[in-house]
This record gives structure tokens, sequence and C-alpha cells, in this order.
């Protein structure tokens, strides 16, 4: 049996250099009603944005606890987007407000502990925004590319 | 059969840390954020083999880890394939410095349960390729009550290695095992070998002492019979009361030994792990089913009081409790178990 | 005793002279202190603005980059071009600071730009900083009886984004200094109309028509004089008067007073300080007036409004 | 363990010309629980559908993923064939790799493809985790409650009530009619607005199936939809309408005059007063902001001069309350203050008005007695000028949309100004003329031919006096030249908004409103008529600027809307909807704080089994729940849980990236 | 500060009129000058009560646990232990009647080394917000100032903090002793520790302390009213009050 001595191999390490193979992933968590209809806009316009982004639907982002975000860093992703619709259009009348308070805590946090800001980033991108959207996967990938992979401990154990 | 014992002073004893760290893969306690954990060590300066037992955390974690994985598995439509895990790091030859007297007869009363029906060859192999290192205590700390228990703390033969300071700065290094002994032949120079009487009367003279600064001492046989006639004492309840079920005396215990077993898993890939559990726990032992057998907090306490001093000893013959006051110290209600079992051995029989 | 810096700008230190002597006198007197900017210079209203981008910035903000020398929060400039350029380039510069940092680069010899001034008119710093009570305790000697149109012009209050300042179409904060002075500030509806001083030089038969609409009304709405608070309004109206007169064969006679000489006529400065010979239409007949009683006009009839206004019991 | 069955579609070449179909499906089938996998054409045809429902009985498969094109296009679609298998339609996962790979990925196949094999894995092991769902079923309370009396509400309320669903239609005056009631003539036809509106008017007193309860204001809205709960605000009247028979002696006695709202404040009323002669119900009532007997308690006239007795100073506010199942909204428009127009003197002369004071003014029952008069001094006006747009199309000054039915009345009042004055003329300023609608193009080019009205393409840029007369400043664009026209009257046709009430009421409906205060309707095209909160429907111009017919015909689907959720004995809901585990539950009750539709509450358990000792939980109320999950991730305990997004399936998502 | 004569009398008057079950205080843990808490049901323990700058735990604490549930408790409380009592009482945990709180205007409270504590140097509520009884004079609201190591953690830079942190997880042996003393943390059962929701049901890694402390730091954001039960039990003297104030809205 082999003892854990899993360090925390680094939530930013600048000096580890990403393999040329290697390409971020982005979890996108979409409310239903603005960004995911956002998103399948932009499919519709067949406006191009960077594959990386694995998207998952919500039915509001008030939906989005940050656990998810803490998990997704953990196992998965290299970066999280999230988005909802514009404050005050929320399908559920004051959800992503909530969400909007939530996710200031959780990024104030994140920070704290070292993760780059645009390691998790938010956006409000309405059902009728499907240009802005193709912008905002493109920005947080170019972000992400920036910052590298994120080295959570966690992937180490479960690399094959 | 008797082992040698040498003297050396304080440098000299130095020199010889120095000279193992050096030599050999050698752990010692490093402090961090006020409280000393054993850790591998890369120079003397990084780690105080002398570090004070209230604020060291127990050995333990070097043969039993906190979390261990039992194994790596990828199931796929094709099947489950099982992989091994990675080397075990603990496994090697290495020394471990500044260990305890209670701590190490600790490593020694959990051979018996390691060594029961399951062998648990991993926990075996980390002890026979480690060598330890023991400095006795010269005082007793406020919450120690290793010399009250079933042990014969002066001759401990849990160790390899024993240090012992005499008068005039001395030390003595006593070679307890075969291992010790060997080792200590191979890493010190024949000058400084010294079986003389003196040297045996200066560290009884110093066990002594040791002996005599007790602040808790107790009658180990009569509590252990008491114990086993008081399982349905109301005295748990009184004397638990203000316990917050915090799950720290199992987790910084050099005896406990209950573990978990949980699955993690990403995509096709899991690993499974085996982590400390307490008993303190509200979910110890929880049945599937949503029984607890142990609801309330006094229960739980009996079950720790109970396999501390009754259960163990009846099974193994050893008493689990080696007496070293970790979960007292670190308890942040000071709830210390040799108040609670000597609560109950008083307390009066249930009719 | 306030203090505050003062960007003079060309014409007051040529045809509008008179501006410039009675700002001063008027400033003294209402305490405020003025801190000329040293080694000012042309804020680029003429031509650079119209012809490079990258000039019509610099200019202005070497003059701002020099009062944010001067220790004073708020610069003061009488000349409504002048203060258009300077509001136009600080608005932009505060909002753009990429843009800031490269036009900077041009005057990076003056310093770096910060953004601390607060640039206003003098119109805006007598209403806002000053205060129209503060004008009134100095009023020794009030102009009533006259009648005064007061007129704005296109720059002083307009385009709103930049100025910041009062209505784009309908302002009153010079009426409110005017009525505080003790004169009656008439009704007029072509305050911020085009004077047509662009084609001043080039097509001076635009300029005779604008202004002379300007004058018509403003001798419509009853008033005995015009007051402005901006040099090129003063010099259009007053120098083309005789020709617009001409023109349209009509006598208007309306003198076009700076606001500010009103305002030091009503502190008590004697009447030859002024500098009144520099105007082409002659300002003794609207002075005249003062000291009239004028009456207020009768109620017309039953109008919706009033009806409107309040119930009331029979 | 789950065995689920994967989908790929093709969708023609929308998804195979970009993606690589066949690896996909092999990457499936490669997953532990995937015991089948398969692509196909089409997956939404019949042939495509059948392959889903063969394998379900075939493989016996325990949950579904389609990977096609976006859920929100084809999810119900794909629901339907599982129920047609027999299978629980909500194990269906739709991977969405058309809109989300294929078409936003067209230049790099592979990665492409990549994608959505990972958005199919993701699928699967959120599928895993699927439960079956079954529908709500909520009963309903029938009735409707309509709130605002005008056309809209009016119109609503007899289609309702026509069905025989009871309807509690209330009315913030003290007379329904709204702003039709105020209206001379209707365009394109000119009939009189008040001939057709009346007998409707009457209609509704008289309904069998119809409460009217004027001068009322609904305060609060309880409950979701078939069960609301409405408590409505009965402002005190002073006047016994049981006992008044509406004779009008008070009215005419009383001394105190207050500026006409009816008449846009042009004329005068009395404190006690009926809106205007044809108001229903025709009762008068005590405004008790003016009344000198409420104010100092001095006067009584009105009491002294009624025979009836019918007048109870004593009177106070009364709260009805009302069980219903759907809600009408109608409380229609305003009109904007065109004050910020400060170039065109607004506020400084008084020969400019708006168009309903024209309106008014024009009424054969106006205070004018239908001729147009200049308020500054009551002589007839013989050039009028009409500025349209004011207001609307102007995001400098006012608002950015256009009003849609101002064109039509502007013509109209053309014509009516023609009629009331023969040699006058209207000068017409205008942006576009949109005349969009059967006979309004026909009615425009009346308004042209027939009254000889100038129609000026340009803004009005500046209006000034000029002696008596109003110099109104403009450009003529087809001429390219500034025009001046001496007006004696000049009309703003303002922006219409919506009634400044509306944000509070949508607060307390629950409903959603834009910026300008328009409510929401649930989609701008497909359902205009619904809110985002079951049972509410919007008719009228609460949602939009509307002339008349569009009024009707909204308020028309707003009944049709109301008696189709009131065809069963109860409702049938998606059921996506929180629960609690009441064992997790600590009762912290920061769910009930943040749930928009108040769909939580709070119940005692018992501690243990059996025991006395009790603790509070919190409960959801499933008819009211509308799924947003808000209450899931601030639920620290991990209590809550939303079907169909559960935490286990989407960190199941995340985990399978 | 020396209120454990009042606070005897108090609690002997309480038990006499039959107005509490229960009474949480401190006691001398017997051996050195540290107390330690008591849960009292029998009037004959009362006069082992004590309370001195010494009283270092939140009593609050043991509102959440089943021998006082739904009993009527008399305890005693600090300003910061009241602010934890006035957030059960708003979440619906503790009902009011149930509780007859002795208030204390706290002067500050030392650790075992008699040094005062840090959150007492910091605290700006130092008197009991909710009471039915106050001893001492009240000290008034202090102006609030920035936790020192949260402001110095704060100018460092990311990796620096990063580091900082790796530490904290590393060291970290997830007993959840933090969680159990934490006064707020009263949920039935937490949910870090529920299957099926986390992949981290429960191994004791470095990154499943991360997911815990975090998760910690989350639910506490807003709510941490500054007590530091937590790193009084922390076995590893770990400073996680960081994670926690730093996120306070």
């Amino acid at each position: 049996m082999e003892e854990v001595k899993d360090k925390i191999v680094s939530i930013e390490k600048p000096e580890l250099i990403a393999p040329p193979e290697w390409k971020p992933v982005i979890v996108g968590i979409l409310c239903n009603w603005c960004s995911y209809a956002g998103s399948d806009l932009t499919g519709t316009s067949r406006t191009q944005y960077p594959p990386n982004i694995r998207i998952i639907r919500v039915p509001c982002s008030s939906r989005v606890d940050p656990w998810f975000i803490i998990k997704a860093l953990q196992t998965t992703a290299d970066g999280v987007l999230i988005s909802g619709c514009h404050p005050g259009d929320c399908h559920y009348i004051s959800g992503n407000y909530y969400a909007r308070r939530r996710f200031l805590v959780t990024k104030e946090l994140l920070k704290m502990v070292g993760f780059h800001e645009h390691r998790v980033q938010f956006s409000w991108v309405s059902a009728a925004e499907g240009a802005k959207f193709a912008q905002v996967v493109k920005k947080v990938t170019e972000d992400v590319v920036k910052l590298g992979p994120l080295h959570l401990y966690k992937k180490e154990n479960f690399s094959k | 059969m008797s082992f040698s014992t040498f003297v050396t002073d304080k440098d000299g004893l130095q020199k010889l840390y120095e000279a193992i760290i050096s030599k050999h893969e050698t752990y010692a306690p490093v402090e961090k954020f006020g409280k000393y954990d054993y850790k591998k060590v890369s120079s003397l300066k990084e780690c105080d083999p002398d570090s004070p037992i209230a604020m060291t955390m127990s050995v333990k974690p070097l043969f039993f880890p906190r979390a261990s994985k039992i194994m790596k598995y990828e199931a796929t439509s094709a099947g489950t394939s099982i992989h091994e895990t990675g080397q075990d790091q603990l496994s090697g030859p290495r020394v471990i410095l500044g260990v305890k007297h209670c701590d190490a007869r600790g490593l020694q009363v959990l051979e018996a349960v390691n060594k029961w029906d399951y062998i648990d060859s991993d926990f075996l192999n980390r002890r026979a390729n480690t060598v330890i290192f023991s400095k006795r205590c010269d005082k007793a700390d406020t919450q120690c009550f290793c010399t009250s228990l079933d042990y014969d703390l002066e001759n401990l033969d849990a160790l390899d290695v024993a240090v012992v300071s005499g008068p005039g700065g001395k030390v003595y290094l006593q070679a307890r095992t075969e291992k010790g002994e060997n080792f200590l032949k191979e890493n010190l120079g024949k000058e400084s070998a010294a079986g003389s009487q003196q040297a045996l009367d200066e560290m009884k003279k110093q066990y002594e002492a040791f002996a005599a600064s007790f602040r808790l001492k107790m009658d180990y046989k009569d509590v252990n019979e008491k114990m086993s006639k008081r399982f349905d004492s109301t005295a748990y309840e009184e004397a638990t009361r203000n316990c917050v079920s915090c799950n720290t005396c199992a987790f910084i215990c050099p005896t406990c030994h209950c573990f978990k077993i949980s699955d993690e898993k990403i995509k096709d890939t899991g690993v499974r792990y085996k982590s400390y559990d307490s008993c303190n726990n509200v979910y110890f032992t929880l049945e599937a089913g949503g029984h607890n057998p142990r609801p309330a907090k006094y229960r739980r306490w009996r079950q720790r009081s109970m396999h501390k001093f009754v259960y163990y000893k009846e099974r193994f013959g050893v008493n689990l409790c080696v007496g070293c006051g970790h979960c007292a110290i670190s308890c942040p209600v000071n709830i210390s178990i040799f108040e609670v079992v000597n609560h109950v051995a008083a307390a009066p029989m249930e009719v | 005793m306030k203090k505050v810096t003062y960007f003079p700008g060309c014409s007051a230190h040529g045809t509008s002279e008179e501006f410039d002597q009675t700002v001063k006198m008027v400033m003294k007197t209402l305490d405020v202190e003025m801190e000329e900017i040293p080694d000012w210079n042309c804020c680029g209203a003429t031509s650079a603005h119209t012809m490079n981008e990258s000039l019509a910035y610099a200019l202005p903000l070497r003059n701002l980059v020099l009062a944010e020398k001067l220790s004073n929060d708020t610069m003061t400039v009488p000349c409504a071009s002048c203060y258009q350029r300077m509001k136009f380039t600080k608005i932009h510069m505060d909002e753009n600071p990429e843009l800031a940092r490269k036009i900077n680069t041009a005057v990076v010899g003056e310093g770096q730009y910060q953004g601390r001034v607060a640039v206003k008119s003098m119109l805006q710093y007598c209403y806002e900083d000053v205060g129209i009570e503060a004008i009134k305790t100095k009023v020794t000697s009030p102009i009533s009886g006259m009648k005064i149109a007061c007129y704005y012009g296109c720059l002083l209050t307009r385009p709103k984004a930049i100025t910041q300042f009062d209505s784009p179409e309908y302002p009153m904060s010079m009426d409110r200094i005017v009525e505080a002075l003790g004169a009656k500030a008439m009704p007029f509806d072509f305050k911020t109309e085009c004077c047509g001083a662009s084609f001043s030089i080039s097509d001076t038969d635009v300029v005779l028509q604008l202004s002379g609409k300007i004058l018509e009304m403003a001798k419509e709405s009853g008033a005995h004089a015009i007051v402005v608070a901006c040099p090129l309004c003063q010099s259009n109206l007053d120098m083309r008067q005789p020709d617009i007169e001409k023109k349209f064969k009509v006598r208007y006679d309306l003198p076009i007073f700076y606001l500010t000489q009103l305002m030091a006529m009503a502190f008590g400065y004697p009447k030859d300080k002024m500098m009144f010979s520099k105007h082409i239409v002659p300002v003794d007949g609207a002075l005249a007036h003062i000291g009239e009683v004028i009456e207020e006009p009768k109620k017309t009839a039953k109008g919706k409004k009033a009806v409107k206004a309040e119930s009331e019991v029979e | 363990m789950a065995r689920v069955g994967v989908f790929v579609c093709f969708c023609g070449a929308n998804i195979a010309d970009f993606v690589d179909v066949p690896t996909v499906v092999e990457e499936a089938k490669k997953i532990r629980e995937v015991k089948f996998a398969v692509d196909y054409k089409y997956m939404c045809s019949d042939p495509g559908q059948q392959m889903i429902r063969d394998a379900i009985v075939q493989y016996r498969l325990t949950s579904i993923v389609v990977a096609a094109c976006s859920p929100r296009m084809h999810e119900k679609t794909f629901r339907k064939a599982l129920s047609d298998a027999g299978m629980n339609p909500y194990l269906l996962e739709v991977a969405n790799i058309r809109e989300h790979s294929s078409w936003v990925h067209q230049k790099d196949k592979k990665a492409a493809t990549d994608k959505a094999g990972d958005l199919v894995r993701m699928a699967v092991a959120k599928s895993i985790a699927n439960e079956q769902l079954h529908e709500i079923s909520v009963p309903v309370t029938k009735r409707a409650l309509v709130i605002g009396g005008g056309i809209a509400g009016i119109q609503a309320a007899l289609d309702i009530a026509d069905a025989r669903i009871p309807v509690t239609l209330v009315e913030r005056s003290p007379s329904i009619g709204g702003r039709m009631a105020q209206l001379d003539e209707t365009f394109p036809t000119l009939d009189c607005s008040q001939c057709i509106l009346t007998p409707k008017m009457v209609d509704v007193a008289s309904h069998p199936f119809i409460e009217l309860i004027p001068y009322s204001e609904v305060i609060e809205l309880d409950g979701y939809v078939g069960n609301y709960k409405a408590k409505i605000r009965k402002k005190a009247s002073y006047v016994n309408f049981k006992s008044c028979t509406g004779c009008g002696a008070c009215w005419q006695k009383c001394p105190v005059k207050v500026p006409n709202e009816y008449n846009m404040g042009i004329d005068t009323r009395k404190a006690i007063y009926t809106p205007f002669p044809q108001a229903v119900p025709n009762k008068p009532v005590i405004d008790a902001k003016h009344c000198t007997m409420l104010l100092k308690g001095k006067c009584g006239i009105c009491a002294k001069f009624c025979e009836k007795g019918a007048i109870d100073f004593k009177m106070t506010d009364e709260v009805i309350e009302r069980e219903i199942g759907a809600v009408v909204v109608a409380t229609g428009y305003d009109l904007w203050d065109a004050t910020p127009y400060e170039e065109y003197g607004v506020g400084r002369y008084k020969d400019i008005i708006n168009s309903l004071e024209f309106e008014r003014m024009v009424s054969a029952n106006g205070p004018t007695g239908g001729l147009p008069v200049r308020p500054s001094d009551g002589k007839v006006p013989k050039t009028v000028v009409f500025i349209k747009c004011v207001g609307s199309r102007d995001k400098a000054k006012g608002i950015e949309f256009c009003s849609k039915i101002c064109c039509m009345y502007t013509a109209k009042h053309a014509i009516l100004l023609h009629h009331k004055v023969h040699d006058s003329r209207a000068y017409i300023f205008y942006m576009d003329i949109r005349a969009a609608g059967k006979g309004y193009e026909e009615f425009v080019n009346r308004a042209q031919v027939e009254t000889g009205a100038v129609y000026l393409r340009g803004r009005v840029s500046k209006i000034y006096q000029k002696g008596e007369k109003l110099m109104v400043r403009g450009e003529d664009g087809q001429l390219g030249q500034e025009v001046e026209v001496e007006a004696d009257l000049v009309v703003l046709a303002t922006a219409i908004i919506p009634d400044k009430e509306n944000p509070a009421l949508a607060r307390l409906l629950g409903i959603s409103y834009d910026k300008y205060g328009y409510l929401s309707e649930a989609h701008p095209k497909l359902r205009p008529v619904e809110t985002a909160k079951a049972g509410i429907f919007l008719a009228g111009c609460t949602q939009a600027p509307k002339d008349i017919p569009e009024t009707v015909a909204q308020a028309s689907a707003c009944a049709a809307k109301v008696c189709g959720l009131f065809a069963g004995d109860t409702i049938k809901k998606d059921p996506m909807v929180s629960t609690v585990n009441k064992d997790f539950c600590s009762g912290c009750q920061n769910c009930v704080k943040v749930c928009p539709y108040q769909a939580i509450v709070t119940e005692d358990i018992p501690l243990g089994h059996g025991a006395k000792e009790m603790r509070t939980v919190a409960k959801i109320n499933e008819g009211v729940c509308q799924g947003c999950g808000s209450c899931v991730a601030i639920c620290r305990s991990m209590a809550i849980n939303l079907a169909g997004f559960t935490d286990p399936q989407i960190i199941n998502e995340i985990v399978a990236i | 500060m020396d209120y454990s004569k009042q606070i005897q009398d108090i609690a002997a008057k309480l038990f006499a009129e039959g107005k509490i079950d229960v009474f949480v205080g401190y006691r001398m843990n017997g051996f050195d000058d540290n107390q330690v808490p008591v849960v009292i049901n029998d009037p004959k323990e009362v006069p082992a009560l004590v309370f001195t700058e010494k009283s270092v735990f939140n009593l609050s604490n043991y509102l959440k646990a089943d021998h006082t549930r739904n009993k009527r408790v008399g305890l005693v409380v600090k300003g910061c232990d009241s602010r934890s009592l006035n957030l059960l009482l708003t979440e619906s945990q503790v009902k009011r009647d149930n509780l007859y709180i002795i208030g204390i205007a706290c002067e500050g409270v030392v650790d075992e080394k008699g040094q005062k504590m840090q959150n007492c140097i910091e605290c700006i509520v130092p008197d009991a917000v909710v009471y039915d009884e106050m001893l001492g004079s009240p000290r008034g609201k202090k102006d609030y100032i920035v936790n020192a190591d949260i402001a110095g953690l704060a100018v460092k830079g990311l990796v620096e903090r990063r580091e900082y942190f790796e530490e904290i997880f590393d060291n970290c042996i997830r007993c959840n002793a933090c969680r159990h003393s934490c006064p707020l943390c009263y949920c039935a059962k937490c949910c870090i520790d529920q299957e099926t929701a986390t992949i981290y049901n429960g191994s004791n890694t470095a990154s499943s302390a991360f997911h815990a402390l975090m998760t910690w730091s989350l639910h506490l954001a807003g709510r941490c009213v500054d007590c530091r039960n937590c790193e009084k039990a922390c076995p590893s003297h770990l400073p996680r009050i960081f994670c926690i104030n730093r996120t306070r809205r």
C-alpha cells in the first residue's frame, strides 16, 4: 500500500511548463434560460470558438453551488466559466443576484488561497448574445492557456 | 540477552544525529505552526529530536499513514482492471529520531492487531525496516501517565535505541534490540562504548527521577478490573458531558487504528483509500440501513475507553492505551481518558 | 478666501479685454483669488480641433498639466471656446487613461497629467462655487429696472456630456445671477441658438441672419440689453449689429454686456472701469433704465395650467 | 447497475460533417455502463425514435443518452419516445453535440470529435444518476382575477365569464372603461369609442359570472398556479352603493372643485363625483383628499342633499379576500411627461398639449363640448401642429421604443380637427409613418387627402413664442429645408409608457418587468400572453404599446389561456422541483429566504422515531416551486435537491469530462 | 475580570427557581490555572463554576448538542460567543425562550501562555449582544480593525499565498475538530460527510483537506464570529481562520 503523499502540488506554479500536447479543459456551467440559449445561438449562427469548453446545463445560475467550482478545479478542470442571465433578467426573478453574491465570495476565497483570478470567471450572457458567448469562451480559454495546466494534486493521483 | 550501552555527550549526540541524517533516510520531528510532526529531514537544523512531548504528534502515521491507497482500478465496458499502487515509500530502511517512549510502545502494541487475522504486511515491513531512536523523557508532562500502565517503561524494547540523559551532560545510548545494537555499532566509534555499572546506575537514577515527576498515577490492574464490571455505568455520561465529539483524540492517538475505506473516482479511473476513522464521530460504524449502534456520545466514549483499557487487553494481552496524554492535550475541552477511566472505576457498581 | 486657477485665453488679452478686467474686479469682490496659469498656451479652439485630433488634445492638455502644478482644485475659464476645449480634453483624458498616456507624451516635459483639477467656465464657477446667495450679499447698487435677455450661446452648456452643467436647451443659471443683481431676466427662447460665429469671416451673411434672429427675439421679449458670458458671442452680436440693422432695415439698439460687467456695476464699481467704450452698440440707452419700476404684466385669460394648479372652494 | 443506451445523431450533415460520429459511438461503447450505442442519420425522425424504442426493450436499458442537437430543441420529442416505450421520460439525457460542437468547431474535426465524445460521456454520467420523475398535478380553483378595467380587462373578463368561469374584476378608479372611455372616435373606422365600449361595460356590470370590484386595488397575492389567494383593498367610497340611486344630487351640490382626471385636468369635477356620465357602476365616490368634510369636518352638503342617506363619512377601507386560480393583468398605459423637451418649451407654453388632452377637447362629451381651443386664451386654433415621436424613438431624451399607435391617432386627430374646425390646417411632423394594419394606410391617406393635413417629414428643433403664435421650427426632410410654422396650438404625440405602479404590482405578483416598467411576457414570440409565473397572464398595454384591436385580441387570448388552464380539475406540472431530505435538514431556513416564489415553508417533525420533541425542517410546496435551484445551492446541509439537476448528476458530469 | 461569584449565584438561583434544566459554564481543569467547559445538570456542582479571563471556549457550541436541545439552558457568553448565539437564534437552531443568557462585557481572554488572544485585540463588539443579564460594564463598539495576519497575507503575491495555504492543507489531518468545535456547524449531517454528493468522501488526503476546508470557509463566509474555537481545537495548530475572515461579508 502506498502512503498518500499528495502534497498539494501547486495550485498555480508558473515554473511548471505545460507539455506541448496539453489542452486546457474548461467547465462551463450555464443557466438554461439565458446563457445556454445564448450558447445555442452561437451554434446556430456558426460562430466559432475554441473547443476546450465542456458545457453543463443548470436551470439557473443560482443553482451553481460553489462546490461545483471547487470540485471541478480539483478533478477535471483547468478553468471554470459560469454564466447566467444579465442582472435583472433572471428567469427566476432574482436567482442571478444570489449567484452573483455567492460567486464574489467564492472568487475572493479562491484568490486568497492562491488561485489566479482568471481560473474562475463569471459572465452574463443573454439568449440573444451568441457572439458574446463566443467572445467570452475565447477570452476564458486564452486566459487559462496563459496560466497553464492546473496541477491540483488530485489529477496526479489519478493519472494512469 | 543484554545489549550494549554507549556513552557520549550532547555534542557527540548531535554529531551522531548528523551522521545518521547524512547516511540514512531519516525522519524526525519538524516544527510547523508550533506543532511537531515527523517528516523526512535532510539536516539536523530543520528538525528537533528533543521536541516537547506535548507539542509532538504521534509517529504512527509513518507506519500507518493517515491515508493510503489500497488500489487503483479502471472500470470500462471491457471490465474492471486493478492496478498496483505506487511504490510504498515508507517501507525502505530508515531511521526515526526523537520518538517518545510511549509512542514507540504504541507501535509495539499495534503490532498485535496487525498480526492478527489479517496480516498487515505493510505495517510489519515498515516496522522491521525502521530503527527507532527514542529519548527517555526527563520530566513528565501534566497529562502523562505512561508509568501507570501495564508495561515496563524503563526497559522498553519497543524502540531500538534509547537515549537517556545522565548527570554532567552525559548522554547514554542504550540498544534495546538487535537492530539497535547493530545500528549503534555501525555508526558509533568504539571509544564511546560504556557498559559499566555506573552507567546503569545513573540511568536508573534518571528513571527514578522521571517516574517521580508524574502528576497522574493510577493502579492499572484495579482500574482494568473495575471497568470490565461497570459497562453500564452512568459515570461515562457524567465524565464526558462536555465532549464536543471533535475526533481529535482518535486522530492523534498513537494506538488508534480504526480506519475507513473510501473510493474516489474520476472518469473511468478510481482509487481506493484507507484512512483514519474516529470512534468519537457520530457516524462511526453507522450501518447502511441507517442504524447507529452508538448514537449517544457517552456510548462512543464507553467504546473508546473499554477498547483502550479492557477489550484489547483481553484479546491481545496488552493495554492499548500507552499513557502518552496526547488526547488530553489536544482536546479542546481537556477531557483526559485518564480521568474518564478513573471516574468510571471509582463509580459505584450498577445493580 | 477661495483660490482658483485662471486661464484667460487669447481673447481676454485682446478683443474681450473688458471681460478680463471685469472678471478680475468681480472676483476680487467675491473674495476669490485668481492665479493665472504661468506660460499658458493656445487652447486650440480656432482650427486645431477640426484639423488634427492629437493636437486638439495636446494643446489643452498642456494647460491642464500646468494647472495641476498649482495647488488649486479648480480652473476657471472665461472664454466659452477655451472652456469647451479644456473640458472636452479633460473628460476624454479621464475616461480613457490609455489615450491620456499617449497624448501626454507630447507634453511630457511639463509633467504627467493626473486629472486632478476641475475645469469650470466663469459662469459655472460663479453659479456653483460662489453661489447666488454670496453674489446677492455683494450687490450694493442693484441694476433694477433693466430687462435683460440672457444669451448663453452654444458652448457653455452643450454638449451636456461634456459641460455637465445646466440645461443644454433652456439654461437658467445666468438668468438667476442677473436676477440676483436686481435686473429682470426676460423669458427668451433663443438662449442657446447658434449665432453663426464660425462663419464670422467666411460667410458673413449667415451670421447676419442667425444673429439677427437672436437680436429680433431678444427685442421681442422686451429686453433692453443682452447679456453674454462668451467673448465670441459678444463680438458677434455687438460688432455685427449695425450690419444686421442695415440689412434687415430694423433698429434693435441692444447693447451686449458681459455678465461680469453687469456684476461689477451691481457691486458698485464706477461705470468708467467697465470699458464700455469698447462696445459698438452704445450702452447708455439700456443703462438709463436702471431704477425704473417694472410693472408685472396682467394675468392672461385663465389657461388650463391655472386651472390645473389648485383646487379651490367656490 | 445502470444500463445506458447511447444514440448519436448525424443530423444529416450538420453533425456528421464536422464530428466523426462513428468515433463518438466507439468512445461511448468503452464506458462501463453503456450497453448499447448506435448512430443514425436523423435521430428525431420516426425511424430514429423507433431505434430508441426498440433498443430500450431489447437491451433492457435503464437510461438513454441522445447525442444530437440542443436539448432545448428536441428534448420533448425524445422524452415522448421514451414514454412510448414504457420508460420514464425523465431518464433521458441529451448531449448537445450540434450547437456545442459541430457547429462551433467547424475548422477542427478532431477537436470537435473529442469534445462530442466528452459531451456524450458527461451525459452518460449524468444519466446514471437520473431518477424516475413524474408529472405533478395540482388542484385548481376555478376563478380568475382580472386586474384593470380598461378595454383589455373588460374583454378578458367577459370572455372568461362567458365560459361560465367566475371572474373578479378589480379596477382602481371608480369606474371601469379605462383609457378607451376617454377617446372620442377610434381609428381607422372613426366609430365612436363610447358607443362601442359602453355596451361592454354594462355587460360586465350585469354578467352573472363577473364580480366587479371598482375603486379597489390588489394588495397581496399568495400561492401558486391554480391556487392563488388575493387580497383586494376596496377603498372607502363614503357612498353606500346599495342605497345610492346615482341621481347626482350630491355632486351637483358639492362646492369643492378638483381638476378632472377624466378630462386630463382641462376642467374640474367635484370632490364627490362620478368620473363620467356613462360610468359603470354609475355611483359617485368621495375623493377623500379633497373633501372638506373629511379633511376639516365641515360641510357635509352632499349628505344633506342625498335623499337616500347613502353618504357615510365613517366608511373605511375594506380588505376582500378571494381564492383564485389565474390572474390576468391589464393595467394599461400612461403618457410620458414631455418636460425634458425644453427646446419645445413644454411647461412654459400653455398652448402645447398632449394627444390625450386634444382627444378630450375634440370629444363630444369633453370639457369644451367637442371644440378644440387654445388653453391660453380659449380661442379656436386655426393652425395646429402635431409632433409625433415626442419621447418615443428618442434614446437621448425619452424612450427607445416606438409607441406604435401615435401615427394612427395623429392621423385621426387631423381628421377630427378638420371635422370640428373646417377652416383649420394641420401640420404633422413625423419621422416615419408606421401604418401597418388593416385599413391603416388607407386611413392615413384619407387624412392627407381629405383634410389637407401637411405631413412634414422631419423633427421639430424648436418652438418659441412670437406674439400670440407659437413658432414651430423644424426640418422638412423632403425639401431639405428648414421650415417654420406659425401655430395656434401644438399637440405632442408623447410616448406611451406603462402605468407607474407596474413595478410595484410586478413585485407583488412575483413577475418580472422590463426597464421601462412593461410587464415581461414569458417568451416574446411564442408565449406573448403568459408571464414567467404560471397562471398569470398579460393583456393590453401593460405588456407593450398596442392599439385597441390588438388589445382586445390579447385579452381574448388571455381568456383562452385561463379557460385552458381551468379545463381540467388539476394542472400538470414539470417535475423538476426541489425536494427536502428531512433527515439532513437542520432547519436554518436560509432556503425560505432565498426562494423567489415563496415555495418553501417550515414544518415541525419529531426529533426521532416516536419522539415527543419536535424540530423544524423546510418543506417545499411542489406546486409553487419553479425549479430554479436557489435553495439547493444555499443549503449548507445539502438537504435539498432539485430533481433533474441533483448534486450527484452535476458532480457526475464534472467528473466525467 | 472575575465573575465567578456572580455566575454561581445566578446559576444557583436559576436552578432553585426551576428556570433551567442545564447550565453551561466553565470550571477549573483541576491541575493548572486553565479552565474547561462544564455542563451542569445538578445544582450541587454549581460552586465549581468560574469565569475569568481564562474562560476561552465558546459555549454556544454546546447548544447544538443533544443534551441541550429542547432543554432550558443557562449559559455564559462573551461578546463573540453571543454573536454566534445570535446566529443560532436567527437560523432557528435554538429557541430564545429556552435560554437564560448571562452576557459578559468581555475585556478579552488570554491563551494558555497568558497572552491576550489576537481576536480579542481585534474584537469590535466585546459586549454580549444578546443576554438576559449583563455582567460588567458595557464597553461599547470599537472601530473595525482588519486582522493583521489577513492584511499581511492580502498584500502578498499569489505564489506566496498559495505556498502558505499549501502548508495548511498539507498539515491538516482532517480530524474535523474545527467543524465540531465551531458553534455554527450544526448541520444534521455535514455535507462533506455525505456520500452522494462528494467524491472526497472520507479519505484523509490533502486534497480532501483542501476540499473540506474550502467548503467550510464558504459555508462560514459572512457568518464567522471570530471566536477561534476552531483554532483552539486544531491538533495541528493550523491558523485556518484566514480562510474564513477573508470571505466575510
